[in-house]
């Protein structure tokens, strides 16, 4: 089983982010679980949404307390809070940053893969310049990075629920899948 | 006019508390202490007692004149009150 | 001989009303004019006894007992329920008491009205809670005395204008009534079936147990108290327009207060007082229906 | 057709797919999805239903039954403030023998205001003649929507479908969306015989004395004793119809389980993973899910656990000054049974508290250290 965590923003579509993955996977055929971190988190506040994938029926439905990887949506939440907590060594940090991967020497015990998201949803108009909504973009970066789910399916999950600018959005996660490398390994 | 209903077990009775019957099998006569008496003399067949009875106890006769229904009246008086020509009387029951 | 309303008898003989119940007179006439094709829902009031206790029931249409608050979000659902299959036709009918709809129903009332759900929502109003033994309500008048407002400390409050408050939801059709004016009530509860949407009627309805009334009076009060401008019959269309029913000369207050026992204990200065409420009250409604009588006659105009 | 839904809206498509022609329900979180969507399923005509917009809960009940009892097939849900508001009126529903569906999110009473998950709400209403169903996944909110229609209109009694907030409510997961045809065959249009009608008119709910109150109490227990086996007969055409099977009850690994844990709804689900662990351990424990809490399975119960050398209960409430509810009702079924196990009860996760896999695992393993329960209450992770 894997379990992913998101992090990001209220507004900034994380948990629609991790809605968008279930979905992807589901049309791959998996079983997937996805729940926020249940709360009454305003706009603006961090959130964070999780994601358990595996070829079985899921029947744990606790909270993930150790991930296996995560999606970070907004880079500023990395000195705001400890992103990396539980986890796991040699997992993935996917984050959403102008940086390079080895501006985050803080994450050594962790594989750290980097995506403009927020470019890319600018350049296709998703969202707006104060509030970029970047989880169409990062979740083609994680399809590629991690190849735990492919572009095809997140194309088709993104369309299905983007609620506007389906085509953009789609693009978005076409254009991360493109770029999105991942780092060399150490 | 309604039967009384009698049942001797649950199985007669209906799934909820549903009627089956109406309430002329109760006789509200009993309640009565006075008894409205029509004066056909002075009855101008105006209809009023009639209109005014909450016991729906008057009926009106093939001749246009009101009948009391003894089963039902209760005795108010609203019709002898009423009544524009002073054609009812309230009687002690005996 | 000249029937002056409807024949036809939909309520039987047999209820279990007290003698000269004016509630009783309400549903004998609000039937006539309803006609067979109604259903009723009737929340904790008087009614709930005088229908008649299982297996039995005296009103010869549906009726749907419900709990005290709920009458007008119940015909709300049977309105649903029968739409969803197809009879828009058949009345649906929340009768309750004043306590019921001015009081513990309030709120699902408002829910319903202010939905505009297509129902007719009658209140009988006997000014107290009769049912359990004549305590006040807020729809008991100033000065009356319940068995929760005794004689040295009667009742502080005045009456609630309910009719305000329905006619303050914009529905389109708000009226009062008495059991005294049958063919008035009659043509109101039949305006009302013609009507889509909420419609409401407030019925003063005189109670000789809780008025401490002889029950021969019933029809007297009913009148008088019509006749001394204390309940005066109007209508209010769309919540705004409004109509006096008539215009009585007013007669005097006492005429109406001194053969209930329940405004026995008052003073003179006390009866002035309610005489003084009464004419505040009286004025600002004639008021409103002088405002209202140009958009009656072009109402009539377009008719014509 | 699959899909990837969340809890709340399991229910919204249960209640679309049974075809609840009339909706009345006044939102509250953690519910408040199921609304928005039956809302928008009227608004796009993919729903043919009225949906009466409520001014509070007790209004959405009322005006339930007002709609049940015109004959309508009729859908609500609530969730614990708004449950506890309908209190009067779900009473009402039984004994007016109103088959309504309702979905209610088990979220913990207040105060202090809380929107997390407990148990307490559902368990209070337990003695209103309501059928409960205590649900551990998303796929099985949706099925026991149309079950629970199936079961009700042939008893008259309402059902009331039970998640837990947030784990159930806000969580996505497949879902299997049967199709509308075969659910049209399982379950087909309500007709009411008892509706109100105007060509036979009625009075339904007048004073009744203590001459027949009794027998009408006596016929409820009767039939809502009747939804045990309805549950079984109902669940066993909806597996050949749809593949999967609803039933009283869900046992796991249960037939050589020394010990057995009883639990429901999603630490039931939680559960599976433990067991899964400690055989692999060489412990014989076995699992039983109470899926129908009311009317409560005592015979099931008994066959399945008498014999056993331990049960412990799990409990996701509390019955203030007794103990948790699941716990209380498997030692009463069980009383008179000869042989029967000794009983730990424990309270976990109140107000959303998480009860993870290890926390599971530290309860079946304090029971099995203990030669017998010595309290009714065994708190886990009270900070103290």
């Amino acid at each position: 089983m894997l379990e992913i965590r998101f992090h990001g923003r209220g507004g900034q579509g994380t948990v629609v982010a991790s809605k968008v993955l279930a979905v992807a996977v589901a049309k791959e055929g998996r079983y997937v679980q996805t729940f926020p971190e249940y709360g009454v988190e305003r706009r603006g506040a961090p959130v964070v949404a999780f994601t358990r994938i595996d070829t079985e029926p899921i029947y744990i439905r606790s909270k993930i307390y150790e991930p296996d990887h995560l999606l970070v949506l907004d880079p500023t939440l990395i000195a705001a809070i400890d992103v990396t907590e539980g986890l796991k060594p040699g997992g993935w940090i996917i984050i959403n940053t102008e940086k390079k991967a080895a501006d985050f020497p803080q994450f050594k015990d962790f594989k750290v893969a980097i995506v403009d998201a927020t470019s890319i949803a600018l350049k296709h108009r998703i969202g707006s310049k104060a509030a970029p909504i970047v989880n169409s973009a990062i979740l083609g970066a994680f399809a590629k990075i991690t190849g735990f789910v492919g572009i095809d399916a997140v194309r088709e999950a993104v369309h299905e629920l983007s609620p506007v600018k389906k085509d953009e959005n789609v693009k978005a996660a076409q254009e991360a899948y493109d770029v999105a490398k991942a780092p060399e390994e150490k | 006019m309604s039967e009384e209903i009698k049942w001797e077990k649950e199985s007669d009775m209906p799934l909820m508390a549903m009627s089956l019957g109406r309430m002329t099998v109760n006789k509200t006569g009993s309640w009565r202490n006075l008894r409205p008496v029509i004066d056909k003399e002075k009855c101008n067949k105006c209809g009023i007692c009639w209109k005014f009875c909450p016991d729906v106890s008057i009926e009106i006769d093939s001749e246009d004149y009101p009948v009391v229904i003894l089963d039902f009246c209760k005795g108010c008086g609203i019709c002898a009150v009423e009544c524009p020509k002073d054609a009812i009387g309230m009687v002690k029951e005996a | 001989m000249r029937y002056t309303i409807p024949e036809q008898e939909i309520m039987c003989a047999g209820h279990k009303a007290c003698q000269g119940c004016g509630a009783t007179l309400a549903m004998r006439y609000a039937l006539k004019a309803l006609g067979p094709k109604t259903m009723l829902t009737l929340p904790a009031c008087c009614w709930s006894v005088i229908d008649g206790p299982f297996p039995y029931s005296s009103v010869g249409v549906p009726l749907f007992h419900t709990a005290f608050e709920t009458a007008a979000a119940v015909a709300s659902g049977i309105r649903a329920g029968l739409d969803m299959r197809g009879d828009t036709e058949t009345n649906v009918v929340a009768w309750a008491g004043d306590g019921g709809t001015f009081d513990i129903g309030i709120q699902a009332l408002s829910g319903t009205v202010e939905r505009n759900d297509n129902v007719i929502y009658v209140c009988y109003d006997n000014e107290a809670y009769m049912n359990t033994g004549v305590q006040r309500s807020s729809a008991t008048p100033w000065g009356a005395v319940t068995s929760t407002t005794p004689p040295r400390h009667f009742k502080q409050e005045r009456k609630k204008d309910m009719m305000a408050i329905m006619a303050a939801h914009g529905i389109p059709y708000t009226a009062s009534a008495s059991v005294a004016y049958a063919e008035d009530l009659i043509r109101k509860v039949n305006k009302a079936k013609q009507i889509p949407g909420s419609k409401f009627l407030h019925i003063i309805a005189p109670c000789p147990p809780g008025w401490r009334s002889s029950p021969e009076i019933t029809i007297q009060l009913a009148r008088l108290v019509v006749q001394t401008h204390m309940f005066p019959l109007y209508e209010i269309y769309e919540g705004r327009y409004y109509k006096l029913s008539m215009d009585p000369k007013k007669k005097p207050l006492t005429e109406y207060l001194k053969p209930q026992g329940r405004f026995r204990h008052l003073t003179e200065e006390q009866v002035a007082e309610i005489d003084r409420q009464v004419d505040e009250r009286y004025a600002r409604l004639k008021e409103q229906a002088e405002r209202s009588k140009p958009w009656f006659e072009a109402k009539k105009e377009k008719k014509d | 057709m699959q899909k990837v839904m969340m809890g709340n809206h399991a229910l919204s498509w249960g209640a679309l797919l049974s075809r609840a022609e009339v909706i009345a329900a006044y939102p509250i979180t953690p519910q408040t999805e199921v609304v928005e969507l039956l809302s928008n399923m009227c608004a796009d005509g993919s729903l043919k239903a009225e949906f009466i917009k409520v001014e509070s809960e007790h209004s959405a009940m009322a005006a339930s039954m007002g709609a049940s009892a015109a004959g309508a097939r009729t859908f609500t849900a609530t969730s614990a403030q708004g449950l506890a508001l309908m209190h009067e009126v779900l009473h009402w529903a039984t004994g007016a023998r109103l088959p309504i569906v309702m979905g209610n999110i088990n979220r913990a009473m207040a105060p202090p205001w809380t929107i997390w998950t407990e148990q307490t709400d559902s368990i209070a209403q337990r003695d209103t003649g309501w059928i409960q169903i205590y649900t551990s996944s998303i796929q099985e909110i949706l099925d026991s929507v149309i079950q629970a229609y199936k079961v009700a209109e042939q008893i008259y009694i309402p059902a009331m479908i039970v998640l837990d907030s947030f784990v159930l409510s806000h969580t996505n997961e497949n879902c299997e969306v049967p199709d509308q045809d075969k659910v049209d065959a399982y379950l087909p249009r309500f007709e009411n015989a008892y509706k109100l009608d105007t060509e036979k008119p009625a009075a339904f709910g007048g004073l009744t004395g203590p001459d027949w109150y009794y027998e009408l109490r006596y016929k409820i227990e009767r039939d809502i004793q009747k939804a045990l086996p309805l549950f079984e007969e109902t669940g066993k055409e909806f597996e050949e119809m749809f593949g999967r099977y609803y039933g009283l009850i869900e046992t796991y690994k249960l037939d050589d389980a020394d010990v057995v844990l009883v639990t429901s709804a999603s630490i039931a689900s939680t559960a599976r993973p433990v067991i899964d662990q400690m055989r692999s351990e060489g412990h014989k424990v076995g699992l039983i899910r109470i899926r129908v809490f009311r009317p409560f399975p005592s015979e099931l119960l008994r066959k399945l656990l008498s014999g056993r050398k331990k049960v412990l209960v799990v409990d996701r409430n509390i019955s203030f000054g007794m103990s948790g509810a699941f716990y209380a009702e498997v030692k009463a079924a069980l009383y008179n049974v000869k042989g029967r196990p000794p009983m730990w009860g424990y309270i976990a996760g109140l107000g959303g508290r998480d009860v993870p896999m290890d926390v599971i695992k530290g309860m079946i393993e304090q029971t099995m250290k203990e030669d017998h329960p010595t309290q009714d209450i065994i708190w886990i992770g009270v900070k103290r």
